[in-house]
């Protein structure tokens, strides 16, 4: 409200089987500027130490949900990267 | 209803839930572990899953699938470590008649394989290991490039078998 | 191998039989008796057959599905009394996928509709009993006007699910 | 061989279901002209008692196949007549 741009969202992201392994973590709690989407977190997440194996346009979701880029954050949002499913 | 378990997998089980009179078609089906996979010789798996996702999204597509087809539908997919020949996911699916059985089994199965966050990690026969990409053995050496799942709605594929 | 019998079908020992470490998905069909047909309530079926027909047609059909599918299969077929919600007939199709496994189950439930010769009697639940003709449950008062059942010619008919 | 069309064909006739109700008995022992068919082994079915109600063209097996009414008749062959098929 009102000066939002200045805010920030505070997220936790999950990451999964061979991006945990990239990453070398499976939780990160990122701090985002608001606006937040799934851009913005996978940003960050492309800094952290290996991240850049990561690839650009990752399967995603929100809440435990499937999601795309585009997907606007709200704080405490539960966001995943998800390597190739492999289920079935 | 928990649709992950590390249980062995029952079909007697699943088939005697969707079991009812008025239901006169039953179709199911197991996926198992094979040996081979990619020309390689697959000695066991481990399956993981981003698991409470995972049931939701098994939810939605069993929801869709009875919704759409009227049919009653059970499914349970493994995780932990599997042996060859074990099975992975087992589905039964229930139906006044057998083409709504079949078209819902079978949209089940594509379902979990599309949308359900589970990963599969092979042990081989030469004692090396590696998370399966089905979308590099598909021949893409990057994967696809828009990996984005975008909710099934029912009635934008043709699922009729 | 017997294709007839008058003992319960046990769908989880035609998937041993049809379960192998190259084979990684196994299709099944269930075909139970329904408490209603036509309208009217069913309270149990008797099924004959001519039985060295039957079974010369059924092992015609298994070996047709698996040349064409490349598909382990096993069915049975249950003759005499029938009880609401039993199975009447039991189908896995084991292939090394799962397009050629649902492929195959299809193609057999739905020739052994078409070819074996076997006879449903309905006893409903008013005490009366009538021999099924499903060729007159489809609308055609007097049945289909050429009752011919040529062998499938493998290939002449897309089975693809 | 030679004279072939006085000699005669001797069938075993199967009735089942429906249609053995109509006839009154599964089995009927027919003796036919030659060259017979499974045509002509129905006329003679359709001649005794209640014969008539079997229809016109049935589902018909010979040795234990599916047939036609075309289908020609050796001696001892194993004719069927189908109603209509309600396994599955």
């Amino acid at each position: 409200m009102g000066v939002s741009t200045s805010t920030t969202v505070s997220v936790r992201a999950l990451l999964f089987a061979s991006y945990a392994e990239v990453v070398g973590r499976g939780i990160v709690t990122l701090t985002l500027t608001a606006p937040a989407t799934v851009r913005s977190a996978l940003q960050q997440l492309r800094g952290l130490p290996g991240g850049l194996r990561l690839p650009e346009r990752p399967l995603v979701a929100v809440n435990r949900a499937h999601a795309s880029l585009d997907t606007p954050l709200s704080a405490n949002d539960e966001i995943a990267i998800l390597p190739p499913l492999s289920g079935g | 209803m928990a649709y992950l378990t590390s249980a062995p997998l029952d079909l007697g089980r699943l088939v005697a839930r969707v079991t009812a009179p008025a239901r006169g078609g039953i179709a199911c089906f197991l996926g198992t572990v094979r040996d081979h996979h990619g020309g390689r010789a697959v000695r066991s798996l481990e399956y993981s899953a981003y698991e409470p996702m995972a049931e939701a999204e098994c939810a939605r597509i069993v929801a869709e699938a009875s919704t759409r087809w009227q049919a009653e539908v059970a499914v349970e997919h493994r995780l932990g470590h599997l042996r060859i020949g074990e099975a992975a996911v087992a589905i039964a699916a229930a139906a006044p008649h057998r083409d709504a059985a079949f078209a819902a089994c079978r949209y089940v199965i594509e379902e979990i394989k599309r949308r359900v966050p589970i990963w599969k990690r092979e042990l081989y026969a030469d004692g090396t290991e590696a998370w399966v990409d089905p979308t590099r053995s598909a021949g893409s050496p990057e994967g696809r490039a828009d990996r984005t799942v975008p909710h099934a709605a029912p009635g934008d594929a043709e699922w009729g078998v």
